[in-house]
């Protein structure tokens, strides 16, 4: 008897449990979205909690719609993480590599400054002033790219100006939404000339204010005047692959160097590293 | 036009009040010094050791955590540190080992104030952390006393009268302390919460530079009174009056300089009027019915806990907003 | 097959296999549990009825169970009583001796509390508290000493000890014993602790 | 004598006394001006000359676009030098039309009087304050033709006519309601036909007893209250004027309007008057020039376009030690880096200020005394926190939008946190997110 | 009286998460909003009154007069497990506002310590029906109350410079251990 | 991402994805049972009992039980060992039993012990299981051994028991109260954040 009775309990509960398994899977189940449903598959369900959402449901229902990443559940580690990838193809497949790139080169010592600034150390914060330099353009140098990148793949340079790190950079747009002076732009990575400026203010103004700003000579255009054009005291490439490249000794005649090669610039970068 | 020349470019606006952080600090710190004194009157050497000690280690403490976070040891200067080594050692048994109150400054600055970040974020107030920390580390040697010099009496152990309220029946007894004593701090205690006269007249200072908020110690007192005046009118022989709670044990201190901490205390004004009435009926509740003989230190410490959820549910009425009822 | 016919017999299989499994401990360790359990009990009775020989259960409700001991001559050398009271945190389960009359207490000892450590602890300890229980007289109720004394011939017979700082726990450790004696007087008018005498 | 109030607010030193007392000077018309087509809240103004065209005092230079814009007119006769990107206080650079000055000041040659004004019809009232490119002088600049086109579903029955003046160092609406009163009176008086209000009031800070007295005597007989205010900031912010007048609360994200008052300003009645009474557009205006850093502080009536460096030197130049330069008061104003940025429509003052240079920002201790003193009943530490820690949906939760930036907040600071910036770094934020999610 | 006492020790005194340290998973892992931990208290109090009567029922009536306190382990979790299980279904088929409001912590509550913790608990203490009712109940709503305090407080620490190496779990366990410290003032209250 | 080799498998558990320090799982025996070494460690071992042979169980039956019983099916096997183990320890060691209380019948809902079933066991060959449980017990097992020996040593003075620090120390009854355990924890695992980022700073 000792030994039966905890065999038929063991049993019987484990009947009816699967009993009311049974019935809740036949007769309560709500349609949902089947994607949650492979997702749950692939996660532990081990409803901890760890991953900060409210259980693996709500968990799978946000990687679903794209609010958590596929590594947000520490239980499962690499493995869940790896299989999620595969499974909702969360990988975006890059067809060209597009990193960020800044067009300014209103470095400390070439941009003049316009007043002491007083305040909240971020880019965002100082252009609501205007802007601690004199060219309402360019770069304020607070690194606000910097802070929002990812990846860390932007940083801060010596000369106060950030620099892109191409081999990390995703291409994600992160810097280029927080810049609030919109000079950093995604490029297609094998383009390798650039304009280093986006200052609109005339020749003489633009180059008082800096030393590298584009004063709209149109050098650049007289070379290449297919692919590059002046619009509002700016020089602005239109057609990038029209540029041949024996013609750009010519472009590089640039008084002010606004415009130039990348390469140069990336030899310049580790130099200051 | 010269760069030592150029115009400072900021936000608005260009007028700042005087008033600065350091100076609220130096304020309270000032206030703080009758109290100070009184206690080095009654307890001498001891009392002088524990405020060294816990001053030095709280400013020592402060200053690794700074250097561990690379930041400037210019906030040392403020003043904050200061506060918390000298409230520490003012709710100090006379007679605690001076490395106990070592490892009180230690825990204030460490796990009180610095793991949340330093000045202004900490969510308890890091100088009774440091105390209820040393209350349960060291439960005995942060329950014995000894009597003031002033009164002529040579025992080894000696209670508070909150004590003798707790276990020795005091009131039916008739052995209370006479309110006399409670006022003027002749009686056995904390370092600093013994004399009610010296912390008034303290809190007066602090009231004057308007470094706390009147509704704070006022909601304490208020309703702390309410609450023991309550028992006291149904059975004044078993229960203390009103008057004697609010003098005994560490209430004006905590009143008036712990829980008026402005890191610790709602911003809200509905909010701090509630955190006040909440400190004050737990009091009451832990003195009469708990197990300990005070309940200043819990009371502000379980009322800090709450402090972020009533700020977020007593935001103000923005001018204009028409409130759902 | 289908899937919940699957589902049924895979749980209720599990089930199964788990029953036996269990119940093959359960068996095997069963009455090892029992023999701790009667093994603490009787220790504790040794404890407190100092040349106890056989003892029995002679009267039990909830929270106060009471012990017959007897010597090697079979005779009722006293009572060991099993009692549990609030203390600050949480229940204090004690036992203690006492002679036939009640008029004496042996010894006491704490089978379970939850008590601070360091402070209210105490009460398991022997030099800090439990040997100022030693051979109390209990024909008048025993009244607390505080301040604490420091050793056990500071005390009259009357008195039992306070440990610094813990007043609550030695104070609920002396209730439960009044209380429980208490209760035994009553019971032991109404004869329901045997007719030994 | 009651006065009234809102809840809240500061006090701040006034250094009112510096320039109260000295009359309004005129100041000569500059060489050059440089007047910005867009000097008021909306749209740019479309240019209507190129370089080279010859032009007088009053002539319209630059066109209102759509209903949220306003016209602007040259200040001084002469021949445009250029039309381009300038310059603008506000730190953006702004098309703007620079002209010389061939010193004869020639006026426009039809200017249109109207010799019975208060018989005009709204709508011919609205024309004429749109015509002469009427804005609200008191510094935010909002269209006034708008202002006084309040919709057809909200009726106004009261116009508050702003003479409070709260900001420090300023007196110029003080000397334009003790030298202008008759003026300002009429202005409000066109004001009210032409929004078919039934009441006007006017408010009065204690500081300014005399202007009081003098407005309480000419107004006599007249349905016009004018009511003294204790001296408070931001008394002059409209919604909290309204609620210290007349106990009206502006819903959130509403305007006057919506509990049927229109609050002017006494410069910009008194502009309305000028352009229905003498056909005058709006091409100079009162300005304060003081601070510690000005040698001779003044106020004068100063043509639109007019470099800030020459009004500075017609007022005695800067003192040494100056480091500060600012457009407006010392609670709303704007620094300024360039002294070359001219003079707009908006521009209250010019002040010269001497400020410690740097100081320590601390943690905030979380006194509460921006809660106690903000006139908008908002937690401006909390703001500040949830954006400094990127909580933008927090800081909406909390009203940030409703933030009238008035200062009060890092005034009182002891932690002297950069509350405002704080604050106006998110609204800057939440608003352009809004913008990007709509389109 | 006894039962006051009884419920009043559950809150406050022998806190769930401060004291017993039952339910530390959810305590850290649904605490860094006030509304998610307010719904998660609902659920964890919900689940626990239902728990404490049917575990109550099984042990008394099933387990302990056929001998056999050594299954309770598994008749307790498996009983709580479906029993969750089946409530989360019902509610998520009947009332989807409740559902989005409470049901979805419901299957983090499975394997939550607290619950079995206390089925176990008042198995332990030897709880009448009554008794476990209210001890259940008691110690859902300090469950509760812990972790309300708790999510407040981390609501707060988003807004501040917590050094990073404690934020997250680090810092929340350092608040949780000052809020033990802070609830040691109610010890002794129940005599 | 390449199958890891054996030697890896079991170190992970140790600290790359130690169940306490890094995944924050199963805090609650950790928290409770660490106030003295030897209940650490018992409740360590009984961990590992249970998670191993749980582990091996769940990885040889995986492919009979239909999704739907998944989780019921581990929980009984989980349920059953725990029972066994605590049966044990009741027969066997009566005194730690009693000083481990409901937290030893606790471990059926550890989640590692879930945790690991459904992310490793249930996809792994039995021996790939039975490393991974191996590794993470040993994890456990360490953490509760830092956690209880700070404990024991501040709270009591003691390690195991025996003396460890001079009569001079007076011990810190906190560190075996609960604002100890939570205190203690809360430092242990930002230091092994601080020590994991020198970790990653210095590849």
């Amino acid at each position: 008897m000792d030994v039966l009775i905890p065999i038929i309990t063991m049993s019987a509960l484990g009947f009816l449990f699967s009993l009311g398994l049974v019935f809740a899977y036949k007769k309560l189940r709500v349609q949902e979205d089947p994607r949650v449903l492979l997702v749950m598959e692939i996660l532990p369900q081990v409803n901890c909690g760890a991953c900060g959402y409210s259980g693996c449901r709500t968990f799978a229902e946000a990687i679903v719609k794209g609010d958590a990443p596929a590594n947000g559940c520490p239980v499962g580690g690499e493995e869940v993480a790896h299989q999620l990838v595969k499974t909702l193809g969360l990988e975006a497949v890059e067809v060209i590599k597009k990193v960020a790139r800044v067009h300014c080169r209103g470095t400390t010592s070439a941009a003049k400054e316009s007043g002491l600034y007083r305040g909240i150390f971020t880019c965002y914060a100082s252009h609501l002033v205007g802007g601690q330099k004199q060219c309402s353009y360019g770069c304020l140098g607070f690194g606000d790219c910097v802070e929002v990148c990812p990846f860390d793949a932007i940083y801060m340079g010596e000369e106060g100006l950030p620099l892109v790190r191409e081999d990390k950079c995703t291409g994600c747009g992160k810097c280029v939404d927080a810049c609030p002076r919109n000079i950093i732009e995604l490029h297609n990575i094998k383009q390798n000339i650039l304009i280093f400026c986006r200052s609109l203010d005339r020749g003489p103004t633009a180059r008082k204010a800096c030393k590298n700003a584009c004063i709209a000579c149109g050098i650049c255009v007289r070379a290449c005047p297919e692919a590059i054009v002046l619009e509002n005291n700016l020089a602005k490439i239109v057609h990038y692959k029209k540029i041949p490249q024996d013609k750009i000794p010519d472009i590089e005649k640039c008084p002010t160097k606004a415009i130039g090669l990348i390469h140069k610039e990336k030899k310049k970068q580790e130099d200051d590293r | 036009m010269m760069p030592n020349n150029l115009f400072i470019l900021q936000s608005s606006p260009h007028f700042k009040d005087k008033d600065s952080v350091p100076k609220i600090m130096y304020a309270v710190i000032i206030s703080l010094m009758p109290a100070v004194l009184a206690s080095l009157y009654f307890f001498r050497f001891k009392a002088l050791f524990l405020y060294l000690a816990c001053v030095i280690t709280a400013l020592i403490t402060e200053a690794l955590f700074l250097l561990l976070r690379k930041k400037s040891l210019d906030s040392l200067s403020d003043g904050s540190a200061i506060i918390t080594g000298l409230l520490l050692a003012m709710t100090l048994p006379p007679s605690l080992p001076v490395e106990h109150a070592v490892i009180g400054a230690v825990m204030a600055i460490a796990i009180g104030k610095q793991v949340f970040g330093g000045l202004g974020q900490n969510i308890f107030n890091p100088a009774l952390v440091g105390r209820a920390f040393l209350q349960t580390a060291f439960p005995v040697a942060m329950t014995t006393w000894i009597p003031p010099i002033t009164q002529k009496i040579n025992t080894a152990t000696f209670a508070t009268p909150l004590g003798n309220l707790k276990f020795q029946d005091a009131v039916a007894q008739g052995t209370l302390s006479p309110l006399k004593d409670l006022f003027f701090g002749n009686i056995g205690g904390c370092l600093g919460e013994t004399s009610a006269l010296a912390l008034l007249v303290g809190a007066c200072y602090l009231f004057y530079k308007r470094a706390i908020d009147w509704r704070i110690p006022v909601g304490i007192i208020c309703s702390l009174m309410v609450f023991t005046g309550m028992f006291w009118l149904i059975n004044p022989n078993k229960y203390a009056s009103p008057l004697f709670h609010v003098l005994a044990g560490g209430l004006i201190i905590g009143a008036f300089f712990m829980a008026t901490d402005m890191v610790t205390s709602p911003v809200t004004p509905l909010g701090t009027t509630i955190y006040a009435l909440g400190i004050g009926v737990l009091v009451g509740t832990i003195r009469l019915f708990g197990g300990f003989p005070e309940g200043v230190m819990y009371s502000i410490l379980l009322m800090n806990t709450a402090v972020p959820l009533l700020n977020q549910f007593t935001r103000p009425r923005i001018l204009g907003e028409r409130r759902k009822k | 097959m289908s899937l919940s016919s699957r589902m049924v017999i895979v749980l209720t299989s599990v089930g199964l296999i788990s029953g036996a499994l269990l119940s093959t401990v359960g068996i095997l360790t069963k009455e090892r549990i029992a023999l701790n359990k009667q093994l603490e009990i009787e220790n504790a009775i040794i404890t407190v009825v100092q040349g106890t020989h056989t003892s029995e259960k002679l009267y039990e409700e909830k929270d106060l169970v009471v012990y017959g001991s007897k010597d090697e001559n079979n005779q009722l050398i006293g009572f060991a009583v099993y009692a549990s009271g609030t203390g600050f945190q949480d229940k204090i389960i004690l036992m203690y001796g006492t002679n036939p009359s009640f008029t004496k207490i042996y010894r006491l000892t704490i089978l379970e509390q939850k008590e601070t450590p360091g402070l209210g602890a105490k009460i398991t300890d022997k030099d800090a508290f439990l040997q100022f229980w030693e051979n109390k007289d209990s024909s008048k109720p025993l009244t607390l000493r505080k301040p604490a004394a420091r050793s056990p011939e500071e005390l009259s017979p009357f008195e039992v000890n306070t440990i610094t700082g813990a007043t609550i726990s030695s104070e609920s450790v002396l209730n439960t014993v009044r209380l429980s004696l208490e209760k035994l007087m009553s019971l032991k008018k109404e004869g329901k602790l045997g007719n030994e005498e | 004598m009651k006065t009234k109030t809102f809840p809240r607010g500061i006090h701040p030193p006034e250094y009112k006394d510096i320039t109260a007392n000295k009359p309004i000077e005129v100041m000569p018309p500059p060489e050059k001006v440089f007047i910005p087509l867009h000097q008021h809240f909306g749209k740019p103004a479309q240019p209507l000359v190129k370089k080279g065209d010859a032009v007088c005092v009053g002539q319209k230079i630059g066109e209102g676009q759509g209903l949220f814009s306003a016209s602007v007119h040259s200040s001084i006769s002469g021949k445009v030098l250029s039309v381009e990107d300038y310059f603008h206080p506000l730190g953006m650079p702004i098309l703007t039309v620079s002209i010389e000055n061939d010193g004869e000041d020639r006026p426009l040659q039809e200017i249109e009087k109207t010799e019975e004004p208060l018989s005009l019809s709204p709508k011919e009232l609205c024309n004429k304050v749109k015509d002469a490119g009427i804005v609200g002088l008191g510094g935010a600049a909002f269209p006034t033709a708008v202002k006084l086109s309040p919709p057809k579903d909200k009726p106004v029955d009261m116009i508050i006519i702003n003479g409070c003046e709260c900001e420090p160092f300023l007196t110029a609406d003080y000397r334009l309601m003790l030298e202008f009163t008759d003026d300002i009176l009429m202005g409000a008086e066109l004001a009210r036909i032409a929004t078919g209000a039934k009441r006007i009031i006017v408010g009065i800070e204690d500081n300014k007893k005399d202007a009081y007295a003098l407005f309480q005597e000419k107004s006599a007989g007249k349905s016009i209250d004018v009511q003294l205010l204790k001296t408070k900031y931001p008394q002059g912010a409209e919604k909290n004027l309204i609620y210290a007048l007349l106990r009206r609360e502006v819903p959130r994200g509403g305007l006057p309007f919506d509990v049927g008052v229109i609050v002017q300003n006494v410069g910009t009645v008194k502009a309305i008057w000028d352009a229905v009474h003498k056909g005058k557009p709006l091409y100079e205006r009162v300005i304060t020039v003081s601070g510690p850093g000005i040698k001779d502080p003044k106020n004068l009536l100063v043509r639109i376009g007019t470099p800030f460096q020459e009004v500075i030197d017609f007022c005695g130049g800067i003192e040494d030690g100056t480091n500060i330069l600012l457009m407006g008061g010392p609670m709303m104003g704007l620094s300024q880096w360039n002294p070359e940025a001219p003079v707009i429509k908006g521009t209250s003052g010019i002040l010269a200020l001497k400020t410690p240079v740097s100081f320590k920002e601390y943690e905030c201790i979380g006194c509460s005394r921006c809660v106690e003193h903000c006139p908008m009943g908002l937690v401006p530490t909390r703001l500040a926190k949830h954006v400094k820690y990127n909580h933008l949906k927090g800081a909406e939760e909390w009203g940030i939008l409703d933030c009238v930036e008035c200062g009060s907040c890092q005034y009182t600071c002891p932690a002297k946190i950069y509350l405002v910036q704080w604050i106006r770094l998110g609204k800057n934020i939440i608003i352009s997110n809004k913008r990007k999610k709509s389109a | 009286m006894e039962l006051v006492a009884l419920f009043i020790s559950a809150i406050l005194i022998n806190n769930f998460v401060l004291h017993y340290f039952l339910g530390i998973c959810p305590f850290l892992g649904v605490s860094k909003k006030i509304d998610s931990a307010f719904s998660m208290g609902l659920a964890v109090t919900f689940v626990m009154t239902i728990t404490a009567v049917i575990t109550w029922v099984i042990n008394h009536w099933i387990l302990l007069p056929n001998n056999l306190e050594y299954l309770q382990i598994v008749s307790f979790i498996l009983v709580i497990a479906s029993l969750v299980q089946l409530v989360e279904m019902f509610i998520r088929k009947v009332s989807p506002p409740l559902y989005q409001a409470m049901g979805i912590y419901l299957p983090l509550i499975t394997t939550n310590c607290a619950i079995m913790g206390l089925a176990l608990l008042a198995a332990l203490k030897n709880y009448s029906f009554v008794e476990t009712v209210v001890f259940g109940v008691g110690s859902g709503i300090g469950f509760t109350l812990a972790i309300i305090l708790m999510a407040g407080i981390r609501e707060q620490l988003d807004l501040s410079d917590v050094p990073e190496p404690l934020k997250g779990a680090g810092i929340a366990l350092i608040v949780a251990g000052i809020m033990a410290l802070a609830f040691l003032g109610f010890s002794g209250m129940i005599k | 991402m390449p199958p890891r080799s054996i030697g890896e498998e079991f170190t992970k558990g140790l600290w790359h994805e130690n169940p306490i320090f890094r995944q924050l799982l199963g805090m609650c025996p950790t928290l409770a049972v660490t106030n003295a070494v030897i209940n650490g460690i018992a409740m360590g071992l009984a961990t590992t009992f249970v998670l191993i042979f749980s582990s091996i169980v769940v990885s040889s039956i995986k492919k009979l039980i239909p999704n739907q019983v998944r989780i019921a099916s581990y929980i009984v096997v989980i349920a059953t060992f725990v029972t066994m183990a605590d049966r044990f320890l009741a027969a066997f060691f009566p005194l730690i039993s009693k000083d481990l209380g409901p937290y030893v019948p606790l471990i059926v809902v550890n989640c590692i012990i879930l945790g690991r079933q459904e992310a490793f066991s249930s996809k792994n060959s039995v021996g790939r299981s039975f490393i991974d449980a191996l590794g993470m017990s040993a994890g456990f097992i360490l953490a509760l051994l830092i956690l209880s020996s700070i404990r024991e040593i501040l709270g009591a003075g003691t390690f195991l028991g025996h003396q460890v620090l001079g009569s001079w120390f007076e011990p810190w009854v906190i560190m075996i109260l609960p604002p100890g355990a939570f205190i203690t924890l809360g430092i242990l695992i930002a230091l092994t954040f601080v020590i994991e980022h020198k970790i990653k700073q210095r590849r």
